[in-house]
């Protein structure tokens, strides 16, 4: 479904992603792990068009996405969390999930109708499904740290996308907000077939549910497999353990 | 609720369609402008509270549209209506040409080459004194009969500021509007669900100054003359103090604010010359201590307490 | 943006409360203000100044204001005109034309004024004259030298009691014509006031002296400060004379420039109200000479009894000499009380019929409101800067008077500019 | 083709460094605007104000001495000195609160200064206008190519490149200017290592308006000086600022020559708009470089 081939992109002098390449099928749940400043976070910006590769190739589903806006990719069926939480603070939960939602259905340019109630149903509908629905009257900005980070995957998924991206989906979470997020994550792939994309520090998160790890170094893959190569792989023991960590 | 807010509305309106009578006919005058710089600010509002955009140079477009309207009836004697209309698409189309230019900047930047697109306009419209006028404006309008008097331009001005005020009103509760608000509050995260933000913002400009264009056209009316002083830069910035006055981020907040600011500007100015003085002061406080706005700061006493949004 | 914005995109959904509650507080300060007034006394003749008391026009418009006082503290003191006193209220324009209109609105609409005067903008009378009209109010204009005013735009209720830049360009064409000099440039402030005077000099001049040929222009902004780029432009091209079309505060800067880069003593120019005081007094001895200019007032010239009568009186009134505003300020005093006088109640359409056609002995000798154009017929000086060991300022020499009669254009040309 | 011939002929160096020598009080206005919006993050409108005080205060100093030329220089010191007082003021009693605020409100918040020190001035110097003599050595004016070239405006040639000297200097060579251009970057980080912020930043605040100062005071015996004088300069300086690049006192310097430049040629090529050129020039370049021409501290 999503290829990326060689990308190279730098900032200045400094090649944040150098020749990375990744490979996600339908329905899977891939993980990229790496220390930090590998280029994880930016070779998702890549992917989600936030940044613009300086060579390389990124496909989606056969098609050149490389370097379009993030909205045209957006439309094109990739949606994403951000690493730091990134939803409207301002609007309540329900408001979030609602924009969404309306700007799916391309409804945004719609000056004539009344907003209030739109796509209601919807909306409580994934509410629910998340179990922030007992929360949609309160302002986002007043929500716990993980509710937040629920909501922006909530926020994400009512794009319905092909491709779900999670930038460190449990990053600052406490330990059962972590619990709940990792089963939201697991539901949505079950329940509606998700390809998930998504990096992650805890390795016992990555090596619990993702399907195939991508290992990411000073911007490059060092290696893709299933969880039993990656973690057999002398050069990613290295990396860890003996490099950078 | 949607009940008592539909008699408070047409009370007001009702108490406005019967002031004339009782009113002296300065004030019938001043009525008349306080409405149209009341839609003048929300129609700016409408870019900077709602769209978060730095509309630094919004008069510009209440210029345009004054002078789109007089020029159509002194120089091309064009009907009325024709005129009413064509001012406030000159200036809407004013503000999509500007906004291809300015929307790509972000905040500061943009304010300042709004500023510097609207002073070349300024400055075309001061200089250009065998289409324009220059300095002196333009004097004497021809109206139709039935909106040249006080009480008829008043009665013109109240039904066109009424119907702007709604459909912004619409606008501001239309998916339209949430999604600029939604733009406002985070710019990134409206683009990763798949808004073009450029062009909604391109879009709140235009509607934006489609309806300053209006306010021009009702100066037009109620002035019968149209100067180039109304699209200085500083009379934006004053317009701006009206919004955040009543308080940017409310709907009514910018009418109040203008409201207060015009009577205030009219009943004191004859007393005193020092009107920079109070305006400056009432401003410095009002920054300091209610940032809010004067609305924004009831609103936030009155709901003090609740949870939000019950 | 760090900043704390406030949490308020829902906050219209409890506004309909706050919004009633801050009408009545509206309401309420509103109310207070309608009760007062700037209160006339009951049967005064009530005359209503909008005028710029605000940036540098003051330097011209307390003149105005201060020789109205005078002659009319004298008049009421007498026991007033019809045994009514008159008084006055003054507006701020901050010239510009907006806040006058709604000045002089107020001023009619409001305090019911019997009479309105003033502006020393040009685009401010043109604004208020517009309201005269409709509004039928006589508005008598003491300043402001656009031809516009009693030319192209004139009609029943507006008087000029001030020359206008018509009339200066024809004295200014009459002094020139005897001079030597063919190749003219002329620059000036890039506003209605500076073209419309440059024009009437020059076309004026080609008129009277076939010979003289324009080489060149500039036009600055007004209120530029700078004058030395176009100075340098202009000496370039080396023109024998130059008219400098500059109005209100250009004048003293232009002429500032003038004596730092010694422009006047290379070239010779003509500036309209270059050698009244109101321009040579703030530069004290650093004014250039040899400037030619035009004045409707000098208090020194001519130096008949009237002229130093008027002159002494108001030194004593106010400590300084009289500049050009405060003989219109006396003339206007002086025609008002007439008016009413002759005729015979206070009447808006009385008063100006009255007007029409009326003379006055004056400072500067008799004048007439002509009948046709309401436009004053005043003398003109033209002299040529020079220094003076009796003043701290430089005087006029060589003044020659213009009279009046010689420099308006004829009615039959300001009615074909009307009918236009 | 006619403004072919006005470009090439002799007047147009002389003209060309009229129009440096006019550039040079831009820059030093908006030098001054520069180092407050870049550092301090404060879009200051009142800046424009405090150059009309430095004007005013140096007209009062010069007629307390009585002119000649050591009125002069006292003037060039004290009104700075005195504009940079009330600029201490400004920012400890207002601005030390209230740097945390949006853009949006300390614009408004300058410019509501603006409007009370317009206002105040006219309480103190009264509404007529004011205007200062240059002393008796600087009058009169030097030929070049057979035009004048006043004597002042050569004086002013040469202060313009000093005070960039001085101002870079102070930023890069001193403590207080590094740490300043630090803060700019990261406030939180500065003051995290122990470096009181606030010091630095009224510093920097107080060297703007000395700035501002001193632009009224050079400006004074050029102009007349009025209330209103302030209104036309501080939208140049912010568009100079702009195009030059946030906080750069180089970016200054580039924009007010663009700007003078562009002004006083474009006399020459259309001299009824000629006022419309630098407009067009900072549209230009922030069109195509969005940033400004040089690389701002934002």
């Amino acid at each position: 479904m999503l290829r990326v081939e060689s990308v190279v992109m730098s900032f200045g002098g400094f090649k944040a992603v150098n020749g990375a390449n990744l490979h996600v099928g339908a329905g899977e749940i891939v993980a990229v792990i790496g220390p930090n400043g590998a280029g994880k976070t930016t070779l998702f910006n890549l992917i989600t068009g936030h940044l613009a590769p300086d060579s390389g190739r990124i496909l989606f589903k056969g098609r050149e996405i490389g370097g379009l806006s993030p909205h045209v990719i957006c439309r094109k069926g990739i949606t994403r969390s951000f690493q730091v939480v990134n939803i409207f603070s301002q609007l309540t939960v329900f408001e979030n999930v609602q924009i969404a939602v309306l700007s799916r259905e391309r409804k945004t340019y719609d000056i004539f109708s009344k907003v209030e109630g739109m796509a209601a149903e919807e909306v409580e509908r994934t509410l629910r499904s998340v179990g922030l629905h007992d929360k949609r009257n309160v302002e986002s900005v007043l929500l716990s740290h993980g509710d937040q980070k629920v909501l922006e995957i909530a926020v994400a998924l009512s794009g319905k996308p092909e491709l779900l991206i999670l930038d460190e989906p449990t990053a600052g979470m406490a330990p059962e907000e972590t619990e709940t997020c990792i089963r939201l994550i697991r539901k949505l792939s079950d329940e509606f077939g998700l390809t998930i994309l998504f990096c992650e520090h805890d390795m016992g998160l990555v090596f619990d549910i993702a399907q195939r790890v991508m290992v990411m170094v000073r911007g490059g893959t060092v290696v893709q497999g299933s969880c039993e190569e990656v973690r057999r792989n002398t050069e990613v023991q290295d990396a860890y353990l003996g490099g950078s960590a | 609720m949607k009940h008592r807010s539909l008699v408070a509305t047409l009370a007001v309106l009702g108490l406005l369609c019967a002031l004339p009578p009782f009113l002296p006919r300065f004030y019938v005058y001043i009525a008349s402008i306080v409405l149209l710089t009341g839609l003048l600010a929300t129609s700016l509002n409408l870019a900077i509270g709602y769209g978060g955009l730095y509309q630094f140079h919004h008069t510009v477009f209440y210029g345009v549209g004054a002078y789109g309207t007089a020029l159509m009836l002194t120089r091309a004697g064009a009907p009325a209506p024709v005129a009413m209309i064509a001012g406030p698409l000159a200036a809407a189309l004013l503000s999509l040409v500007m906004g291809v230019i300015c929307v790509r900047l972000s905040k500061l930047y943009f304010g300042m080459l709004q500023i510097s697109l609207g002073s070349l306009v300024w400055v075309t419209v001061y200089r250009w004194y065998s289409f324009t006028g220059g300095d002196d404006g333009i004097h004497g309008v021809p109206l139709p009969d039935l909106i040249a008097s006080a009480k008829g331009s008043y009665y013109y001005t109240l039904a066109v500021t009424a119907l702007s005020l709604l459909a912004m009103r619409r606008i501001a509760g239309s998916p339209f509007g949430k999604t600029l608000q939604g733009i406002r509050d985070n710019p990134v995260r409206s683009e990763a669900i798949g808004v073009d933000v450029k062009r909604h913002k391109l879009a709140a400009l235009v509607i934006a100054g489609f309806f300053g264009g209006v306010a021009g056209s009702l100066f037009v009316v109620v002035d019968t003359s149209a100067f180039p002083d109304m699209m200085f830069w500083t009379y934006s910035l004053e317009v701006l103090i009206m919004c955040l006055l009543g308080g940017m981020y409310t709907f009514w907040g910018p009418f109040v604010g203008s409201s207060t600011l015009v009577l205030l500007r009219v009943f004191v100015s004859v007393y005193t010359q020092y009107w920079g003085l109070i305006l400056g002061t009432i401003l410095s406080l009002v920054i300091i201590f209610l940032p809010d706005g004067m609305l924004g700061f009831f609103a936030r006493r009155f709901r003090k307490g609740e949870v939000r949004g019950a | 943006m760090t900043g704390p914005e406030p949490h308020a995109v829902g906050i219209h959904k409890k506004e309909g409360e706050t919004v009633k509650k801050f009408l009545g507080v509206l309401a309420a300060a509103a109310a207070l203000t309608f009760a007062v007034s700037a209160g006339f006394a009951a049967d005064a003749i009530k005359v209503g100044f909008v005028d710029t008391y605000t940036g540098p026009a003051t330097a011209y418009t307390n003149d105005v204001l201060d020789g109205f006082k005078l002659e009319i503290g004298k008049i009421n003191a007498k026991g007033g005109v019809l045994g009514r006193k008159i008084e006055f209220v003054t507006r701020d324009d901050k010239y510009k034309p907006d806040i006058g209109l709604t000045m002089a609105k107020e001023l009619v609409l409001k305090e019911n004024v019997d009479l309105l005067v003033g502006t020393i903008s040009s685009a401010v009378a043109l604004a208020v004259s517009d309201l005269a009209k409709k509004e039928k109010v006589p508005f008598i204009v003491t300043f402001a030298k656009s031809d516009k005013i009693t030319g192209s735009m004139g009609h029943r209720y507006v008087f000029s009691i001030s020359e206008n830049s018509e009339m200066a360009g024809r004295a200014a064409a009459k002094g020139l014509a005897k001079k030597p000099y063919t190749k003219y440039w002329i620059a000036g402030d890039d506003y209605e006031y500076g073209h419309s005077i440059a024009n009437a000099v020059f076309s004026h001049l080609s008129e009277l002296n076939p010979k003289v040929q324009k080489i060149g222009e500039s036009w600055w902004k007004e209120g530029e400060t700078d004058f030395t780029p176009y100075i340098t432009q202009i000496l370039a091209a080396k023109p024998d004379f130059v008219i400098v079309a500059t109005g209100g505060r250009g004048m003293v800067n232009f002429q500032k420039a003038a004596q730092s880069t010694g422009f006047n003593k290379r070239v010779p120019f003509y500036q309209h109200t270059a050698i009244e005081l109101s321009t040579l007094s703030p530069q004290g001895q650093n004014a250039p000479e040899g400037v030619y200019g035009t004045a409707n007032y000098l208090f020194y010239f001519p130096a008949t009894k009237e002229n130093q009568a008027f002159a002494d009186e108001f030194k004593k009134a106010y400590n300084r000499q009289p500049k050009i505003g405060a003989l219109y300020g006396h003339l206007l005093a002086k025609f008002v009380a007439k008016a009413y006088q002759k005729a015979g109640k206070v009447d808006k359409e009385k008063f100006i019929d009255a007007m029409e056609g009326m003379t006055l002995d004056s400072p500067v000798g008799p004048m007439e409101m002509r009948a046709c154009d309401h436009q004053v017929a005043l003398p003109m000086f033209f002299g040529v800067t020079k220094k003076s060991p009796q003043y701290e300022h430089l005087v006029a020499g060589d003044v020659i008077s213009v009279p009046g009669k010689e420099y308006l254009p004829s009615c039959a040309d300001v009615m074909k500019t009307r009918a236009k | 083709m006619e403004f072919l011939s006005h470009l090439f002929s002799s007047g147009t160096l002389s003209q060309f460094l009229v129009g440096l020598s006019r550039t040079t009080i831009l820059f030093i206005v908006s030098s001054g605007l520069s180092l407050i919006l870049g550092i301090l993050r404060i879009p200051n409108v009142a800046h424009g104000s405090l150059y009309m005080v430095g004007a005013f205060l140096a007209y009062s100093v010069i007629h307390l001495f009585g002119g000649g030329v050591a009125a002069f220089v006292a003037a060039l010191v004290i009104a700075p000195l005195g504009v940079a007082a009330l600029g201490f003021v400004l920012e400890r009693g207002f601005f030390s609160h209230l740097y945390e605020r949006e853009h949006l409100m300390l614009l408004l918040l300058t410019f509501s200064f603006a409007l009370i020190i317009g206002d105040l001035v006219k309480i103190v110097w009264g509404t007529e206008y004011r205007s200062v003599t240059l002393p008796v050595v600087l009058q009169g004016s030097a030929e070049i190519l057979g035009l004048p070239l006043p004597y002042y405006n050569l004086v002013l040639l040469l202060v313009g490149p000093v005070i960039a000297v001085f101002l870079w200097l102070v930023i890069n060579r001193t403590k207080m200017g590094k740490i300043a251009r630090a803060a700019a970057v990261d406030r939180e980080m500065v003051s995290a290592v122990g470096i009181n912020v606030g010091w630095v930043f009224a510093f920097t605040f107080v060297l703007g308006c000395f700035l501002a100062g001193l632009g009224g005071a050079l400006i004074a015996p050029m102009t007349n000086i009025s209330l209103g004088m302030d209104h036309s300069l501080i939208i140049e300086a912010f568009l100079i600022v702009i195009m030059g690049g946030l906080g750069n006192v180089w970016g200054a310097l580039l924009g007010s020559l663009v700007f003078g430049l562009t002004q006083s040629l474009g006399i020459l090529v259309w001299p009824k708009f000629g006022i419309v050129f630098p407009y067009l020039a900072v549209v230009a370049v922030l069109v195509f470089r969005p940033r400004g021409l040089l690389s701002s501290t934002w």
